[in-house]
């Protein structure tokens, strides 16, 4: 229990309960925030981080407990509530709008100080020089690379000064540099005496930035602790309530055949503000897991789409398993023994609202969950089965819908159903975005397992760490080019965030900022 | 015997107070009126003319109605084919052409109201020039065309008439810009075959001369109202009631005109001159006496061939089968 | 306390069921309050338009013609609406099916070969799968907004058809009135049951439902289509096409609606003639949401619209019901349709106010 | 002879008057769809809006009164539809259909009593001296209160999306109604709104055929013009000066035909019935190849249910 403090903490929430039908997110949960501090938020996929400060921020309502700020019982009734209060929070989804300027973005937050959009542009200008946050304010959001949008919608959070920052997981998408950056802003902020709830699976970066972390498991709140007093392996241990063994990459084998190879690959994007590939080298062997690292919106998901054959090249420039496959469709590479595991999972590599056994018939098709043109229910519910028992996937069962599963849960039907399909080849992107320690350690495990067997295994990520962990070579990607693919023992973390901003000697302008 | 007879109407359209539907729901009345505790009557209205008026008339006729009117084109082949299946019920259609001993047909000889009209247009209209709303080039469209033009010209042998097609029976939106656009050409008298009020409205509401079509349409245009063309069913409906009582009915094809009592003119604007009225009834009592016809000859078609000699009268079924402007019209009749 | 509305994870069976008869019991409610206001008798007024039409055989057989068109349309909408293809353009699907096929009877007038028939029923099919060809060929090419070009292309049917009848293919014995000639022997749909308008085509509606279960709830394609309707994205990383689940959509709901449009013109019609539907196409787009893109809903769903037409005309000729009257009570119960498909993903739920002390 | 100037004038007159039902109607549509609600219900609220407005008008000798019904009998409409839609997450496309066939059946019903009575019509303003300067006069001075009205409410729908912090929450619903919602924003009552706004000028669309263009009622007299409205929102790919300019293009085009007619120029009427749609297909098409405007115009939640997941 914590004791009664002379002045109040900024925010205390006790007792909170939020249930969704089948599940308690947050079950009794206590919390508090104290001015001038960076507490962390932590705990596995689904123990009830994001619901918790997301009632926080009105966007969910609680089924019971109390909320104090600054010692005053209060309702948040809505966003707006919370904002009046001054609690801002920087989501890493869904909060900025495209089509619309960065100062328009802005305003739309900022309450009626929005209503001049002179003197707004003129407050952008100067909350972003204190907290060294580069932003063109006149500029179209779908025009910025992901850590400017980053920076906007801090800017757009500190517009209303607020006393409270929340941040679920800011830094899963920022290149190492990046993430310092704003590490800085964040200590600024919390020398000015705003209090500051950080989430974030990163737990170094949690040791080097927090002083108090509380832990949830399961929708309880198991513990706190100074982060700074503990190493990375007794947080995941606090956090899952076991150890966690982190995925060690065997011995290099003599390299395989070539199952991939890109020869100057050229590629105009497809949506007018992607990002055109230049002639891109690559090839990947059987045996061997090869990286590539890059900021966000680099040529990574056109470099994958022409992989997998969701746009097409020329013939000659895409081999899989040495069939020049570039004109092919996606089917005909997945014959080829091609599988994929998307960046985005529900909505790409599930459909949300269908069964695992029905999102196994999604790409798992050949394996005979369909037969003369009917879909075989009772062999997919079979597959989807196998693939939760195989792959410790925690779900009612076959019957259960992609979208009850937790993100890293589903991560691992997602991966568990391509590699039963035995591919030669599997492409995956950001396995592990948004996955829990415990969760992210199983999915490399599997990985290297199907290296161990002698699948080629491309892999694409912003995290340099797991990147530098599984993979035998790696590479980096920027502004569409392709920097030299070396071996991952001669690659350090400088060198690659350094190939990650584009300085690589290929002539290459960084596209992030 | 003492029973009342039951009688079914069925409609195409919505009743309204003016327009087709609206005549044949004034002879309905009619008959209620004129037959009290003997008939009772049941309408059924808007009607389409596809598969579904052979259920209403079939069921009308279960329901008990010896007598059934169908009133518009459409329902021709319904009427047939329910007619066989109830031999004792008796049927009567509108406009058509087809018979079975237990149904008759009936229709009226709408281009002498519409020559009558044209008289009256050439008499009032100071520029010569009429606008005729239409909705499709068929024949009975054209027919009331040439006939307005040729009434027209024998008071104003210079007289002309503009065509515009809207290509609906019923759009009271485009019939009234169509009324507007031929206005705007120097038309002076609008006159109409579409079935809404809309071309009267526009008339008075520009200052121009309209005539009606169906029904009197003067509450619609009080100052641009000449007259209207009606047809008058009430006397018909009545005559086939009496037969059907007294078990004289026979299946015919009837037609009427002016001197059936079926077409008549009626609504006279105040701005109409008494010899101008003058001579329309006399025009009348001459169709009446049969002595005149509006496609008497001579009739020069558009490009001046006679095809009516003088003297000579149309033939039914070429003017059933007319597709061909006579001279006045301007411009061409659509192809097809 | 207040109301909380809680996504269901799941939905019951039960529900799908009941929710319909709920919103039929609030039509009832509605109907009889409305009925009795406008001074008609509701006990009477309800009879009239859901008992008497369908009290006898004939009544049954009615029902079945009058809802084969709108059944047809709606399975074949359904493919479309499942995989995001907003076909709303059936009703001129319809309207060129009876083009396609009645030319074809046309052509053989008078010659009545034993192939006609089925020729016929192929050129219906086809003739409303060639005028949806144009919207699907247009949304997969270009992108165009499929909505507008289905709908406008209807007009554009009704016209096209309104030419042929009053031109070139008018029947040169029919006094110039805007009609083909009837139908040969060989080119109208042999009847079922005589005395009645029940034909052939009501079976083949009937196989269609099977079909379309199959096609829709059971087959890959039907799955490749749901995956496009529900998550597009999903749809391009397994590899489905999007163009190809725009051309099912649009060509499964033209061939269909080109079939009703045959069997209208060469059943109860019996020759072509401007007006070949009335809003059948439209119509159909309830029907097929009412039957939750389902088919063995759709054809529930299409009865019931059916016997809603066939009321509106009992209760007119009984009670002098307008015709307009009729068209109120229609939209209100698609309106409770609509709004109690709600509850099937929804529940309702008391709950006490939180943290509000 | 007839001098051409002036059938020029009285042409563009009378497309300004044909444009104008589409303008309001295509104006609110452009406003409810940017709110990322998809009202295809348009037809049925201008009926409503039209047999409303003349009801009153005939009642109380007074065209504003008239107008102002009709208006809120266009809000009442879709507001019906929000509710189906909004609160209860009914498919828009199915909802809007069926208020287009309510729409059509209250109509005709509330007008039972009403089909052809003939009301005067609401006149053009005569503004002395300036409506009788020749060209100038008619095309500028010489039309009714609803032209002038159908322009003010352009410049102002114009204003609202470009210039106020309103346009810019109202493009933000339609864009990303989940951010919207977690900026604090009432997505819902936004959309409603929007959706009311839609309503009401759809309404006064309606409103204006009854009391001035065809003063009457009589059953379905809108003829199509609630789905031009709906194919001009499309075509304006979102932009209210483009909706400006297709709903007179639309408008002129009709007028331009008649006047052809009216000339003698002779074509088949059935193609002639049909060129207007073939015309907006193939501007759809053309409007479609510009894909970049439409991916940043068009509102990108349109006719997605917003589920606030409380
Ligand atoms: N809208 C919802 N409806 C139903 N269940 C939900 C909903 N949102 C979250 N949950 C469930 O609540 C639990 C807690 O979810 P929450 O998002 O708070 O987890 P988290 O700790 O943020 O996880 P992660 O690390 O994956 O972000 C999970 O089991 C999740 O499945
Ligand atoms: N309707 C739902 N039913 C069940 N589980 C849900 C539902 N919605 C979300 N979840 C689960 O809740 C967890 C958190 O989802 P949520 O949408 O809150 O993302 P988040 O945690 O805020 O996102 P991130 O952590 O990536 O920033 C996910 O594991 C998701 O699968
Ligand atoms: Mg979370
Ligand atoms: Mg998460």
């Amino acid at each position: 229990m914590p004791s009664e403090a002379p002045t109040p903490p900024l925010i205390r929430l006790s007792g909170i309960v939020k249930a969704y039908p089948g599940c308690l997110a947050n079950d009794r949960i206590d919390l508090s925030v104290a001015a001038g501090e960076i507490h962390a938020l932590l705990g596995e996929n689904g123990a009830g981080k994001s619901t918790l400060v997301k009632i926080m921020a009105g966007v969910v309502s609680p089924d019971a407990g109390e909320i104090r700020w600054q010692g005053a019982p209060v309702a948040i009734e809505g966003p707006a509530a919370a904002r009046r209060l001054g609690i801002g929070m920087v989501f890493q989804h869904f909060t900025l709008f495209e089509s619309l300027t960065v100062t328009e973005n802005v305003a739309l937050a900022a309450g009626t100080k929005g209503r001049d959009r002179k003197a707004l542009a003129g407050r952008i200008a100067e909350l972003a020089a204190r907290y060294g946050l580069a932003v063109d304010a006149n500029r179209h959001v779908h025009h910025l690379a992901v850590g400017e949008r980053q920076r906007v919608e801090i800017l757009r959070c500190l517009l209303e000064e607020p006393r409270l920052i929340v941040l679920d997981e800011p830094t899963s998408v920022l290149t190492p540099q990046e993430a310092e950056a704003l590490f800085a802003t964040l200590r600024m902020l919390a020398a000015e005496g705003r209090g500051i709830l950080f989430i974030s699976h990163k737990l170094d970066e949690v040791r080097a930035l927090c002083q108090r972390a509380t832990i949830l498991r399961g929708g309880k709140r198991v513990g706190e602790c100074d982060p700074r007093a503990e190493s990375a392996a007794s947080l995941a241990r606090l956090m899952v309530g076991s150890d966690v063994t982190p995925a060690r990459r065997g011995a290099p084998k003599a390299p395989g055949g070539e199952m991939l190879a890109l020869a100057k690959l050229d590629l105009a994007p497809a949506d007018p503000h992607g990002v055109p590939l230049h002639a891109i080298d690559l090839t990947v062997r059987a045996g061997e897991i090869v990286g590539i690292a890059g900021v966000a919106g680099n040529g990574q998901s056109e470099l994958l789409a022409a992989v997998t054959g969701e746009r097409l090249a020329p013939e000659h420039a895409v081999r899989i398993a040495g069939v020049p496959a570039g004109r092919r469709a996606s089917s005909y590479r997945r014959k080829l023994g091609l599988a994929v595991i998307p960046e985005e999972r529900l909505g790409r590599g599930a459909v949300a609202e269908m069964s695992l056994a029905e999102n196994a018939v999604l790409t798992a098709a050949d394996q005979g969950l369909v037969s003369g043109g009917m879909v075989q229910s009772r062999a997919a519910a079979a597959y989807a089965k196998a693939v939760i028992e195989r792959f410790g996937v925690v779900a009612r069962g076959a019957g259960a819908a992609a979208d009850s599963l937790s993100g890293g849960n589903l991560q691992k039907f997602i991966l568990g159903r391509e590699m039963l399909q035995n591919p030669k080849l599997l492409v995956a992107a950001h396995p592990t975005w948004g996955v829990d320690v415990g969760a992210a350690a199983a999915i490399h495990r599997a990985l290297l397992a199907l290296r161990e067997a002698g699948a080629a295994i491309l892999i694409v990520s912003e995290d340099l760490d797991e990147l530098l962990a599984i993979s035998d070579r790696v590479a980096a990607i920027c502004g569409g080019r392709l920097s030299p693919v070396v071996p991952a023992e001669e690659a350090g973390r400088e060198r690659l965030g350094q190939w990650m901003s584009g300085l690589f000697g290929g002539g290459a302008e960084a596209h992030a900022a | 015997g003492a029973q009342e007879l039951k009688i079914g109407f069925v409609y195409v359209s919505p009743i309204g107070s003016a327009g087709w539907t609206y005549q044949h729901e004034l002879a309905r009345q009619h008959l209620e009126k004129t037959f009290a505790g003997k008939v009772k009557t049941t309408y059924v209205e808007s009607v389409p003319e596809g598969a579904d008026a052979e259920r209403v008339i079939r069921r009308l006729a279960q329901e008990g109605n010896k007598l059934v009117f169908t009133t518009s084109f459409g329902y021709m082949d319904p009427t047939i084919k329910v007619a066989q299946a109830f031999p004792n019920a008796i049927f009567e259609h509108a406009t058509g052409y087809k018979t079975a001993k237990n149904a008759g047909n009936y229709i009226i000889r709408f281009e002498e109201g519409r020559y009558l009209a044209g008289i009256v247009a050439g008499k009032m209209s100071k520029s010569g020039k009429a606008g005729y709303v239409a909705a499709f080039p068929i024949p009975e469209v054209i027919r009331g065309i040439n006939a307005f033009i040729l009434g027209m010209r024998s008071v104003n042998p210079n007289a002309t008439v503009s065509v515009v097609w809207v290509s609906s029976w019923y759009d009271p939106g485009k019939e009234r810009e169509a009324a507007e656009a031929l206005i705007a050409q120097g038309a002076d008298v609008i006159m109409q075959h579409t079935d809404s009020t809309a071309p009267v409205q526009a008339a008075e509401a520009k200052g121009v001369y309209a005539i009606g079509y169906h029904s009197d349409m003067s509450k619609f245009g009080p100052k641009a109202h000449l007259v209207a063309s009606t047809h008058n069913w009430t006397g018909y409906y009545q005559s086939v009631v009496e037969k059907v009582m007294k078990g004289q009915w026979k299946a015919e094809q009837y037609v009427g005109g002016i001197k059936e009592g079926m077409v008549v003119m009626a609504g006279w604007g105040p701005m109409v001159p008494d010899d101008v009225k003058k001579l329309v009834a006399e025009k009348e009592a001459a169709m009446k006496a049969g002595k005149l016809a509006p496609f008497q000859g001579p009739v020069k078609a558009q490009d001046g061939k006679e095809v009516v000699k003088a003297g000579a009268v149309m033939s039914a079924k070429d003017i059933a089968n007319m597709s061909f402007y006579v001279q006045g019209v301007v411009g061409a009749l659509p192809k097809k | 306390m207040r109301l909380r509305l809680e996504a269901r994870t799941e939905t019951a069976r039960w529900l799908v069921v009941a929710t319909p008869l709920l919103a039929a019991a609030l039509t009832l409610a509605s109907g009889i309050v409305m009925f009795a206001a406008l001074g008609y008798d509701p006990a009477k007024a309800l009879t009239s338009f859901f008992i008497k039409p369908i009290e006898n055989v004939y009544g049954l057989t009615e029902l079945a013609v009058k809802a084969t068109p709108l059944l047809l349309c709606a399975l074949g909408l359904a493919v479309g609406f499942r995989g995001g293809v907003w076909n709303i353009g059936a009703e001129g699907q319809l309207t060129m099916g009876a083009v396609a096929a009645g030319g074809l009877a046309l052509a053989f007038h008078g010659e009545e070969p034993g192939w006609l028939m089925p020729a016929m029923v192929l050129a219906g099919a086809l003739g409303g799968a060639a005028w949806a060809a144009i919207p699907a060929f247009l949304r997969a090419r270009f992108n165009t907004n499929e909505i507008l070009t289905s709908l406008m292309l209807t007009y554009v049917a009704v016209q096209f058809l309104g030419y042929l009848v009053h031109g070139p293919w008018r029947n040169p014995q029919g006094f110039n009135f805007p009609q083909s000639r009837d139908f040969g022997e060989a080119a109208i749909i042999p009847l079922l049951m005589e005395g009645t308008r029940l034909h052939l085509g009501v079976i083949l509606a009937g196989l269609a439902v099977f079909a379309a279960w199959l096609l829709l709830d059971r087959s890959h394609l039907g799955f490749q289509i749901r995956v496009s309707g529900s998550a597009p994205r999903a749809a391009a990383y397994a590899g489905y096409p999007v163009s190809r689940i725009v051309w099912a959509g649009f060509l499964a709901g033209g061939a269909m609606a080109g079939l009703a449009g045959m069997m209208e013109a060469a059943g109860p019609i019996g020759k072509l003639q401007p007006l070949i539907s009335p809003g059948y196409g439209f119509a159909a787009i309830i029907v097929a949401f009412l039957g939750r893109l389902n088919a063995f809903g759709i054809l529930l769903a299409s009865l019931l619209v059916a016997l809603l037409y066939l009321g509106g005309e009992t209760a007119q000729i009984d009670l002098k019901v307008p015709p307009a009257v009729t068209g109120v009570f229609q939209g209100l119960l698609l309106f409770f349709l609509l709004g109690s498909d709600f509850l099937t993903r929804y529940r309702v739920k008391l709950v006490r106010r939180a943290a509000a002390s | 002879m007839i001098e051409i100037a002036e059938v020029v004038v009285v042409i563009l007159v009378a497309t300004l008057r044909a444009g104008t039902p589409l303008v309001l109607a295509a104006l609110g549509e452009l406003i409810a769809e940017k709110s990322g609600v998809l009202n295809l219900g348009v037809e049925g609220m201008m009926l409503v809006g039209a047999v409303a407005a003349i009801i009153a008008t005939l009642g109380t000798g007074s065209y504003m009164l008239g107008a102002l019904a009709g208006t809120l009998a266009g809000i009442a409409m879709a507001l019906v539809f929000g509710l189906l839609t909004l609160s209860l997450r009914a498919n828009q496309v199915a909802a809007g259909l069926a208020l287009t066939i309510f729409g059509l059946g209250l109509s005709a019903f509330l007008g039972l009593a009403y089909r052809d009575r003939p009301l005067d019509g609401l006149k053009p303003l005569a503004v002395p001296g300036l409506s009788d300067i020749p060209v100038i006069g008619p095309l500028l001075f010489g039309h009714d209160v609803f032209v002038y009205f159908s322009l003010a409410l352009f410049a102002a729908v114009a204003w609202f999306l470009a210039r106020t912090r309103g346009g810019l929450v109202l493009k933000a619903v339609g864009e990303a109604p989940e951010a919207a919602h977690a900026l604090g924003h009432d997505v819902l009552a936004v959309r409603y709104l929007a959706t009311a706004f839609g309503g009401a000028t759809a309404g006064l669309a309606g409103a204006y055929l009854t009391l001035v263009y065809t003063p009457m009622w009589a059953d379905q007299m809108t003829a199509g013009r609630g789905w031009i409205a709906l194919a001009l929102v499309v075509f304006a790919t979102w932009k209210p000066g483009r909706v400006l300019l297709g709903a007179y293009l639309f408008g002129g085009v009709t007028i331009a035909q008649l006047h052809l007619q009216a000339q003698g120029v002779a074509v088949s009427s059935h193609i002639l019935a049909m060129l207007p749609y073939v015309a907006t297909i193939l501007v759809l098409v053309l409007i479609a190849r510009d894909a970049t405007r439409i991916k940043l115009n068009a509102p990108a939640a349109l006719g997605k249910p917003f589920e606030p997941g409380r």
